[in-house]
This record gives C-alpha cells, sequence and structure tokens, in this order.
C-alpha cells in the first residue's frame, strides 16, 4: 500500500489500454485509459491496494464524457476515461470494488452514464418528478433548462 | 450511574449556566469579534460595485441616490459572509456585531 | 344536610377531583423542574412565579386547540379514550388515602383493585393507539402491551410482599399496620419498592422505559395522532397516573398520610405529610428519568422477566419465612 | 424478542422524524421489531450545488461550498482552497497553514461533542446530551471570536486565512482547551462505565474490518474498526506533516467502539490545537490569487470530522469552474450503513437500534444529498 | 378569554423541519434546547408529531423534494398554528437561490412562496439568542384571536 509515486507508475505502465500515465503532483497521479481497457487497469489496481474507492467523477467536456475514478490509499491514482456523448456506456465495476455502487449511481443520475452490469438497475432520479432524461450536471443544462419553478428573480 | 456522580461533583462546584434573560429581549451582547449585520460608511464608498459582483448569494443591488451610486443590501439574502467587506478597495462596508433581531415582516429586511 | 354534602364535596374538591387534578399540575411542574436541575437548565420560568403554572398552561392552551380526528381513526373509540382515561385515573384514586389512613373509598383488597387499574390504562393505551390507525401508533400500542408483560408480573409481587408482611389486603390495613408498627416496612420491603418504582416508571412510560411513545424511534407513539383537547386529556390523565402510583407508592411503603401529628390537626397536617412524602417519590421518579438511557422494548422485557421477576420472588419468599418465623 | 406475528410493513423513517435532524428517509422493510431491509433517500436536501457552482465565480463558490454542511464548514473550504491553490500552484503562509489546522481541530471537536450529544439523545439519554451541548458551547465560543461565527465560519479563504490571531485570542483558545479537556475525559469515563450506554450500542451495528474495507468506509467509522487509516497522517495537507498525532483506532467495530474513537480523537485534537498555538509561525496570513485560475484539474483530499472529503475541480481558464465535484463523507459511509442495517442475517437489527446505527455513522445528509438519492438493498 | 390567550402565550410547543438545510440552522435551533439557551424557559417543547405543534420552526432552503412534506405537516397542524423561518435559506433561498447568479435548480425562493410565514429569523445561522428572540416573538402574539 505504501507506494509511492514513482512505483506506481512503473507497476502501471505497459498495462493494457493506458494511453497515458502521469504524476499530477508528489501523491496524485492520472491514468488515462481506453473504455474498453477501462475494467482491467480498475482490477489491477485494485489487486496493488488501490482498493479504497475515494470518489467518481464524471466532467461533460463537451467533446466527450470524461468518467474519473480515484482510486486511493496514501497515493491517490485516478483513472480517467472518455466516453462517447450521445452514449456513455461503460462496464461497472462495482463488483470488483463494492464501495462503487453508490458512487456510480450518483454519475447516472447526474449525467446519464450507463453502467453496464451494475447491481441495481433502476434509476434514481433528483426527485419523484424530475423529468426523465434530463442530466443536470451536463453542459446543455443550463439556467435557462431549469426545472420549471416559480422563481423570483433578483433581489427581493 | 456515572452521570449522578458528574452532576453532583458539578453542582458541588457551584456551576452556573449564564443565560440572556428572556424578559429584556433584544438585549443579546455578541462577541465583538461576531459577524453581524452588514452596513456601508455612505461616505467612503466610491460605487464601485465590486461587492455586488462578490456577492455569493445576490444580497446586493447598486442603486443611485443623490450622491452617486451605492450597495443596497437585502438582508433577506444576505448570510453574513462578508465578502462584501473584504472586495470593498475602500473599506466602506462593516459588519456589526449587532444580532440580526428577527422581524415579522419580510419587507423589513429588504432594503438598508 | 351537611352529611349528604360532605361527601360530594369530598369527592369532587378535596381529596377528588380538583385537588388531584391540582395536584398533578403541580408535581408535573416538579418533575420537569428537577429533570431541567439535572440538565444545568432551567426549566419552565415564564407562566406563574418561577414558572408553576407551566402544566396548567398547557393543559388549556391544548383545550383551545383545533381538535383533529384523523380520517382513518375509528372515531368513537379514539374520542372516547382520552375521557376514558381521566375517568379510570379519577375512580382509582379514590382508594388512595390522602387525610387519613383510609382513602375515600376503602375495602379489603383494594390493593389489587388498584394494581388492575395499571392494567386496564394499559388497555386503553393500546385502544388509543389501535384506533388511530397510524403505524407509528400502531407501533406504540403494541410496545405498551409487550411492557405490560415486562412489568406487570414483577409489580404484582412487590405488592404480594408488602401485603404478607402486614398481613392486609387493604391500603388502609397496611397504611395502619405501618403507623402502629413505625417505619418498619421499608427496612425489610426496601427490594419491593425499589421494583414498584422502577414498574411504575415503566407504568407511566418514562425514561428509560418511554418505549411506547420513543420520540426518537416512532414519533410519539401511540400519542402520534392526538390533537387539542383529547392530547389535554390525556397528558391531565397521564399526570394524574404519576400522582396516583407515586400515591400508592406512598401508602404502601412511606406509611401514607400518617405521621406524628398534634391532636386535632390530623386533617391539616396528614395531607402535608401526604404532599411531601408525594414530592419524595416524584422527585427519586425524575432522578430516574435523568439518568439512565431508554432501554430496548426486548431489553426491557427481558430485564422485567429476568431480573426483576426472580428478586420480587426472593422478596415475596423471605417475607413468608419472616412471618413463618 | 422473537416477534410473535408475521407481518412485514414498512416504516419511514424521516424525512421529518425527530431522529433525523436532517430531511432524509429511510424506508426501513419490518417484521415486527426486526429490520429486515432498507432502501435510504437522500433527495429531501438536494440543492443542486454542484451545478451551481459551475455559475459562480470562485470567491462565490467559497461560501456557497461553506453551505454544503454547517457542520463541517471549516473541512469543505479547506478542502475547496486547496484545490484551487494547487490549480494555482502556489504554496500558502506557514501561519496560514496552521492556522488552519487550528480552526480544523476546533471544528473537529465540535463536531464530534454535537454528534456525541446526538447519539445519546438518539438513545433517550437526554440528561447526557444537554451536560455534552453545554460543554459544546466552549468550542462555539472559540470559534466565534476565531472567526466570527459560531457555525458557519468563512474562515479558510482562498489563499489562506481571513483573520489573524491576537495574543489575547491565543491564551483565550489555551484556556478554553483546558476547560474543556476534563470534561471530555469525564465523558469518556461515563461512555465506558454507564450500563444504560453500554447497553444501547455494544454488540449494535456491527461492521467488520473486511466489510470497512470492502465498502470504502471513511474516518472514525472506518477506524473504529481496526483499521489505521486517516488523511492526516495519509496524505499530509497542511503542514500536519509537522504536528506530531496519533491516529486513533478501536477494534470494537459496533457503535460503542465509534463513540470512544470519538472521544479520543477530540483528545487528541486538543493536543494538536495546543501544538499548533505555541508553534505558530510568524508571518503573512494571506497570499493574494488571481481571480482566474489557469486551466487545468485539482484534487484535494482533507480528513472532515467524518472523515475523508474530496473536492475535485476542474478549470478552463475562467474565473469560474469548469466543474466542481464533492465527495464527502456521508455518502462514503452510506454503503457500510447499508451493510450494517441489514446485516444479512448474520446477527438481528432491531427498529430500536436503527437510530442508534445511523447515528454512528454520523450521517449528515445534507452533503450526501449533493446526490440525487441512494438506494439500497 | 383571558386565561386561554395567556396558555397560548406560555405554551408555544415547537416542531422543527429541516427542508433541506445544510446543517447549520438545525444545529443552532437544536441549541436553544440546551441549558445555555434554555427554551424551554418559555414553555415551549420540541414535539415530534405536528398535532402536537403549535409552532412550526423551519430551517434550510426548500427543496422541490420537501416542499410536499412541508405542505402536509403544516395542514397536519391543529389551528391556530404560527411559522417561524429561520436562517437566510429558509427566507430567501439564500445561497442557493439564483439571483441572476446561476442555478440551484431544486430550491424554492423562500418559505413564505409555500407557507405563511410568521417571523423571519435572519442569519447563517442564527445565533440561538436570536432563534429564541423569534421564537418568543411569535408566542406573544399567539392567541386564539389572532390565526
Ligand atoms: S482594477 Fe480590478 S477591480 Fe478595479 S475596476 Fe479594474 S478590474 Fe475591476
Ligand atoms: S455579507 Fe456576504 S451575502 Fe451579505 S451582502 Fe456581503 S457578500 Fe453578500
Ligand atoms: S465595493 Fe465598496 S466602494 Fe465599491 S460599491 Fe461596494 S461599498 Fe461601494
Ligand atoms: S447534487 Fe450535485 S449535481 Fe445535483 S445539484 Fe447538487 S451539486 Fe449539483
Ligand atoms: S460530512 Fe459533510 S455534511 Fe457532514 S459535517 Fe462534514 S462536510 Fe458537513
Ligand atoms: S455530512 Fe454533509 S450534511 Fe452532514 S454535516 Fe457534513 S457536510 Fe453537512
Ligand atoms: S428559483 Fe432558481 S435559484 Fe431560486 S431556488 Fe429555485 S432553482 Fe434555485
Ligand atoms: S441559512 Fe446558512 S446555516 Fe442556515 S441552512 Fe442556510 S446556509 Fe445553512
Amino acid at each position: 500500500m505504501q507506494m509511492n509515486a514513482e512505483e506506481a507508475i512503473r507497476a502501471l505502465t505497459g498495462a493494457e489500454g493506458v494511453q497515458e500515465i502521469k504524476a499530477l503532483s508528489e501523491r496524485r497521479i492520472l491514468v488515462a485509459c481506453s473504455r474498453d481497457a477501462y475494467r482491467g487497469v480498475v482490477g489491477r489496481l485494485a489487486g496493488l491496494g488501490f482498493n479504497h474507492v475515494v470518489a467518481m467523477t464524471g466532467v461533460d467536456m463537451k467533446e466527450g464524457i470524461d468518467l474519473l475514478l480515484h482510486l486511493g490509499s496514501s497515493l491517490m491514482v485516478t483513472v480517467r476515461v472518455r466516453l462517447d456523448p450521445s452514449r456513455p456506456k461503460i462496464s461497472s465495476v462495482s463488483d470488483i470494488l463494492p464501495g462503487a455502487e453508490m458512487r456510480e449511481r450518483e454519475v447516472r443520475d447526474l449525467l446519464g452514464v450507463e453502467f453496464e452490469g451494475h447491481p441495481s438497475p433502476s434509476r434514481f432520479m433528483v426527485s419523484e418528478d424530475w423529468p426523465a432524461g434530463v442530466y443536470p450536471l451536463r453542459k446543455a443544462f443550463t439556467p435557462a433548462t431549469a426545472a420549471p419553478e416559480t422563481r423570483r428573480s433578483g433581489p427581493g | 450511574m456515572s452521570v449522578l456522580r458528574d452532576i453532583i461533583e458539578r453542582k458541588a462546584k457551584r456551576e452556573r449556566v449564564r443565560r440572556h434573560s428572556l424578559t429584556g429581549e433584544g438585549k443579546v451582547e455578541a462577541d465583538p469579534s461576531f459577524r453581524g449585520r452588514v452596513g456601508l460608511k455612505r461616505e467612503l464608498c466610491i460605487g464601485c460595485s465590486l461587492c455586488e459582483k462578490d456577492c455569493p448569494s445576490a444580497a446586493i443591488q447598486i442603486v443611485q441616490d443623490e450622491k452617486g451610486k451605492r450597495p443596497v443590501f437585502s438582508l433577506d439574502r444576505c448570510m453574513f459572509c462578508g465578502q462584501c467587506k473584504e472586495s470593498c478597495p475602500t473599506k466602506a462596508i462593516y459588519m456589526s456585531s449587532e444580532l440580526q433581531l428577527p422581524v415579522f415582516d419580510r419587507k423589513a429586511l429588504e432594503v438598508r | 344536610m351537611w352529611s349528604a354534602i360532605l361527601p360530594i364535596l369530598q369527592t369532587i374538591v378535596f381529596p377528588g377531583f380538583l385537588f388531584l387534578i391540582a395536584v398533578s399540575f403541580l408535581y408535573e411542574w416538579l418533575d420537569r423542574k428537577i429533570y431541567a436541575w439535572m440538565q444545568f437548565r432551567a426549566g419552565p420560568v415564564l407562566a406563574g412565579p418561577v414558572g408553576i403554572l407551566q402544566p396548567l398552561a398547557d393543559f388549556v392552551k391544548l383545550m383551545g386547540k383545533e381538535d383533529i380526528t384523523p380520517a382513518y381513526a375509528d372515531r368513537r373509540i379514539f374520542g372516547a379514550v382520552p375521557i376514558m382515561m381521566v375517568a379510570l385515573i379519577f375512580t382509582f384514586w379514590a382508594v388512595v388515602p390522602v387525610t387519613g389512613s383510609a382513602g375515600l373509598v376503602s375495602f379489603r383488597g383494594d390493593v389489587v383493585f388498584a394494581l388492575v387499574s395499571m392494567t386496564f390504562f394499559c388497555m386503553l393505551v393500546f385502544l388509543g393507539g389501535f384506533s388511530s390507525a397510524d403505524r407509528f401508533s400502531l407501533l406504540g400500542a403494541e410496545r405498551a402491551v409487550l411492557q405490560l408483560l415486562g412489568f406487570e408480573i414483577p409489580l404484582m409481587l412487590s405488592l404480594t410482599g408488602v401485603c404478607i408482611h402486614t398481613g392486609s389486603l387493604s391500603l388502609s390495613g397496611i397504611v395502619s399496620w405501618q403507623a402502629e408498627n413505625g417505619w418498619t416496612l421499608l427496612g425489610p420491603q426496601a427490594i419491593g419498592f425499589i421494583i414498584f418504582l422502577v414498574a411504575a416508571q415503566a407504568e407511566l412510560e418514562r425514561i428509560p422505559f418511554d418505549i411506547p411513545e420513543a420520540e426518537q424511534e416512532i414519533v410519539a407513539g401511540w400519542l402520534t395522532e392526538y390533537s387539542g383537547r383529547k392530547l389535554a386529556l390525556i397528558r391531565l390523565a397521564k399526570d394524574m397516573e404519576l400522582v396516583f402510583v407515586s400515591g400508592l407508592a406512598v401508602a404502601l411503603f412511606l406509611g401514607g398520610p400518617v405521621g406524628p401529628s398534634p391532636a386535632g390537626l390530623e386533617w391539616l397536617v396528614y395531607p402535608a405529610y401526604f404532599l411531601i412524602k408525594l414530592a419524595l417519590v416524584v422527585a427519586i421518579l425524575a432522578f430516574i428519568r435523568g439518568l439512565f438511557a431508554r432501554a430496548r422494548i426486548d431489553q426491557m422485557v427481558s430485564f422485567g422477566l429476568r431480573y426483576l421477576v426472580p428478586i420480587s420472588l426472593a422478596q415475596v419468599a423471605a417475607t413468608i419465612l419472616w412471618r413463618l418465623a | 424478542m422473537s416477534s410473535s406475528y408475521e407481518r412485514i410493513f414498512d416504516i419511514p423513517i424521516g424525512p421529518q422524524h425527530p431522529a433525523l435532524k436532517e430531511p432524509a428517509m429511510l424506508k426501513l422493510k419490518v417484521d415486527g421489531e426486526h429490520v429486515v431491509g432498507v432502501d435510504l433517500d437522500v433527495s429531501y436536501n438536494h440543492r443542486g450545488i454542484e451545478k451551481a457552482a459551475e455559475y459562480r465565480t470562485y470567491i462565490q463558490n467559497l461560501y456557497l461550498i461553506e453551505r454544503i454542511c454547517g457542520i463541517c464548514n471549516v473541512a469543505q473550504t479547506l478542502t475547496y482552497c486547496l484545490a484551487v491553490e494547487s490549480l494555482h500552484g502556489k504554496e500558502i503562509p506557514a501561519r496560514a497553514r496552521f492556522l488552519r489546522i487550528v480552526a480544523e481541530e476546533i471544528s473537529r471537536i465540535n463536531s464530534h461533542l454535537l454528534w456525541l450529544g446526538v447519539a445519546a439523545h438518539e438513545i433517550g439519554f437526554d440528561t447526557f446530551f444537554m451536560h455534552i451541548w453545554l460543554d459544546r458551547e466552549i468550542t462555539l465560543g472559540l470559534m466565534e471570536a476565531l472567526s466570527g461565527n459560531r457555525i458557519t465560519s468563512s474562515y479558510n479563504v482562498i489563499g489562506g486565512v481571513r483573520r489573524d490571531v491576537t495574543e489575547d485570542l491565543l491564551s483565550r483558545i489555551r484556556k478554553g482547551l483546558d476547560d474543556l479537556e476534563p470534561r471530555v475525559k469525564r465523558y469518556r469515563e461515563i461512555a465506558i462505565n454507564d450500563r444504560s450506554i453500554l447497553k444501547r450500542t455494544q454488540g449494535v451495528g456491527i461492521l467488520s474490518p473486511a466489510d470497512a474495507a470492502a465498502t470504502s468506509a471513511v474516518g472514525p467509522t472506518l477506524r473504529a474498526s481496526g483499521i489505521k487509516s486517516d488523511v492526516r497522517a495519509d496524505d499530509p495537507y497542511s503542514s500536519h506533516d509537522q504536528v506530531p498525532f496519533n491516529v486513533i483506532t478501536s477494534d470494537g467495530c459496533d457503535a460503542h467502539a465509534r463513540i470512544i474513537v470519538r472521544l479520543d480523537e477530540i483528545l487528541e485534537s486538543i493536543q494538536i490545537c495546543r501544538h499548533c498555538i505555541s508553534k505558530l509561525p510568524a508571518g503573512p496570513i494571506l497570499q493574494r490569487l488571481p481571480r482566474r485560475a489557469p486551466q487545468g484539474e485539482a484534487m484535494s483530499r482533507v480528513e472532515a470530522p467524518r472523515g475523508e472529503l474530496f473536492h475535485y475541480i476542474c478549470s478552463d481558464g475562467s474565473d469560474k469552474p469548469y466543474r466542481c465535484k464533492v465527495s464527502t463523507p456521508t455518502l462514503a459511509n452510506l454503503p457500510a450503513l447499508v451493510r450494517m442495517l441489514t446485516s444479512k442475517g448474520r446477527y438481528v437489527v432491531n427498529i430500536a437500534d436503527v437510530p442508534v446505527i445511523l447515528a454512528s455513522i454520523d450521517p449528515c445528509f445534507s452533503c450526501a444529498a449533493r446526490v440525487e438519492r441512494t438506494g439500497g438493498v | 378569554m383571558g386565561i386561554i390567550d395567556w396558555a397560548f402565550r406560555k405554551s408555544p410547543w415547537i416542531l422543527h423541519f429541516n427542508t433541506g438545510s445544510c446543517n447549520g440552522c438545525d444545529i443552532e435551533i437544536f441549541a436553544t434546547l440546551t441549558p445555555k439557551y434554555d427554551v424551554e424557559r418559555l414553555g415551549a417543547l420540541l414535539k415530534g408529531s405536528p398535532r402536537h405543534a403549535d409552532i412550526l420552526v423551519v430551517s434550510g432552503p426548500v427543496t422541490r423534494q420537501a416542499s410536499g412534506r412541508i405542505l402536509r405537516i403544516y395542514e397536519q397542524m391543529p389551528d391556530p398554528k404560527k411559522v417561524v423561518a429561520v436562517g437566510t435559506c429558509c427566507i430567501s433561498g439564500g445561497v442557493f437561490s439564483n439571483g441572476g447568479k446561476g442555478p440551484c435548480y431544486n430550491v424554492y425562493p423562500g418559505l413564505d412562496s409555500l407557507v405563511p410565514v410568521d417571523a423571519y429569523v435572519p442569519g447563517c445561522p442564527p445565533k440561538p439568542e436570536a432563534i429564541l428572540d423569534g421564537i418568543s416573538k411569535v408566542a406573544k402574539k399567539a392567541g386564539v384571536g389572532c390565526k
């Protein structure tokens, strides 16, 4: 577990599907990989002791949706995958890392990323009356398209 | 029962709790460092509207008065964060340690 | 003429209905004040001098509030329960000795009669919760009955000890026995007294046995749907029950109202004794309330059956041996 | 006690429920008095913060982020500031780093005491609750003197801290800590000895070390399962490497162990505060940073009172973040909570234990509810 | 009806509802129960059931999901009833309202857009003293006469 950044980078280089490895700072590593290799990379990291799920972030980068899985002990490794924005889809890793289950659900609700093989397929929305297919964290969701609600503009 | 021992020991030490009186309402003193209601020293304000720009909850509106532009605070939106005080280049804004007293009408909060 | 009015006055004013109500309010206030004292708080202060009228204010306010009956509730039972509770406690109050060694009514076996009241009360609680047709109320009602299982037997046994000890089945007999034999009952029956207090705490649904209305678990338990006038009556009934049960404790273990008194002044001194002893019991109950965490229902029942019952049985056995010896 | 009737019905706990100070909804499936299933709904608190952050400047976001949560607002702003500072690639002055630790530890003490009080209230022990909250006023007083508000401190700002301390204030803090320490020790004694507390907490809400690790639990919940993990030690973020402290763990794995771990952490925090105050470096407290952050991404982690707090900020070079992601300890502990509640037939969970178990992870849904809803089971 | 009005003023029972607050206000409302502030001095008790309460104390920005609940709880309370909005969020949405600064798409602009509010206690969070003041001011106005 107490790997330093260099060891971790060495352990990951050459893994299948890894596109880029860089150290952001002393204890932050960013690993970019392809969608198909994602599962394998996560599995490999889990084997190396990075089995604590710190967070999962989805970012709408306009040209694609970036999925970031932050795994960590004292060193934090971020796995980055770019997904097709029209139909973002990736295999779930909640069987490898049970801690990822709710994180995946969060990303699915807010960004509409589909996780194949996720144990609970039901969709969860903002509130019961939240419209389907609207994902608040997509860049296409703007204040103008916000949920219809009585709204006073400006102070007062 | 160790709680009982604790109570007896503390009562024996004559520990007292200072509470503010309920009848003399409004006479609550806050610590001088308390960030209470915002206030404006009108003569210092140059109307730059930086405070309005930085206010996180849109509690400031810039209006025109006889001396030029000045901010007006809506205390029903203000959350006493003090950012406007930090942003003001001329230190025209201060936070009084006054406790904001509750009101019955929201309108009473809207201008200042 | 006077002899015809006197019982009526006794029933309605002193030591009957009005006296009971006044005393109930007084002791609810005392209970709250002691509880607050333990928590470094002041308790009510604004209603009347040192807040002494707080329970009255609560009662009057609730009487003045809108009274809502939930749509799904069984209206008749739901509405009847509060009134029945007050009536029940008032009826049983008659056996508690206040002014002398006997209560308003006294007969052989009134100890058993008094004991039955607790079961009745619990049944009313169940009915009240059940008729509300609300999940929380229902759970509270069920818990109340389960709890009854836990404390009723020890309670009965603790009374049995006293009855055997004094050789009497009536409260007046027990009180007079204590008057004749000095304060010798509390010593040998101390365990009984403790068990009685613990069971009373359970009967009164107070921490650590406020399980049927555990606020953190089931909102207000069987009380959840009650509001306005009905809630006022229920609260009154519960206060009265506090006084009633404490009054029983006073009569059974603390010698009732009887005590040394200048001749001719018994009518004044005895009630005063009674109130003082009552305050003592209420204070003990308030302390119990302040010093423990709530038990869980299963813990409560098994505590009752596993510890209280054997202990009180031992107490009864010892008493019998003592009588035989 | 086995139930005499076979009836399974749902009990909602919340959204307005005395056991929850916050509007979350726990749908329990109950068989008699036993819990057989649980469903969580935290959407009542959803306010839309992450989206809102994209429309506010970095400065405004500070206050928005602070209001994700009133209890760990110091940790929240600290994490946010660390992320923004790391975008700028700037170190902040040493004095500010130490003052941040002081504020953080005071808020930790405050949070743990608050929690202990709530836990006592949860098991119906109001007297204990009142006593603890009475002593908690000490730390609230310190916080107010330090930052200007009892709860929402607005103390950390991008590039440093807002207010400097005077000698006078430092001695006030020292005195406050001295007053508090014996009280906390006494509470620890009571928590270990009081039978009615033991009865309600021991063996309740068991989370085995393996489960704790698997569900990625964080903070005291994890440490009470015997796993030594603390961001302050593993990933020191604010001069923590210059402050000696112990990572507290316990092998109890139950609600009681979580109480003890938190009480020990309070004592440890008092030591950290004392150390920082005595070793406080001189110098400026603020490094001014430009309004616009350079393009890039930053991640920061902080040990909040409830565990690991994580922020991710992506900047496109403007004065507003492109994406701001907050991952909070309560959310991280929810899978562990579900595991404790359902227990999968290994031991019995009583309804009366639910508030205790829930309280034992110290949940506050206002931060978890940035997500819409979390479903369990 | 002097005594009834008196009783109403002396016995304000409180129900606390959190509509999505950051906890700051909740904690301070809770703190009013504790020894240093001791709201019971007013005769107030914190109640769990809406049926028992006279004053609804609301904290936090009103979220969509909580809005239905707050209406229901308000309806469940028996008349006469009062509402106190505690904290900037509850009064106007505060930092979570848009006010031209971007969306918190899930928040109502203030509690008074849903239920009538009798007193506003501004602050973020207000000090417990201020909350106490708010409650006692509302309690003073209470009575059968004024709804
Ligand atoms: S100097 Fe800066 S703050 Fe002042 S007006 Fe110009 S840009 Fe705005
Ligand atoms: S204190 Fe904060 S919220 Fe209030 S006006 Fe100033 S900047 Fe705006
Ligand atoms: S920032 Fe200061 S000078 Fe500028 S408008 Fe506001 S108050 Fe006036
Ligand atoms: S939960 Fe996240 S996406 Fe939703 S509003 Fe909050 S911050 Fe935004
Ligand atoms: S865990 Fe989150 S919500 Fe809870 S106190 Fe910390 S920051 Fe606040
Ligand atoms: S866990 Fe979240 S909601 Fe709870 S206090 Fe912390 S930040 Fe606030
Ligand atoms: S109107 Fe907009 S800004 Fe206001 S609360 Fe609703 S979503 Fe938020
Ligand atoms: S007013 Fe402030 S403290 Fe209160 S809920 Fe809103 S953000 Fe939190």
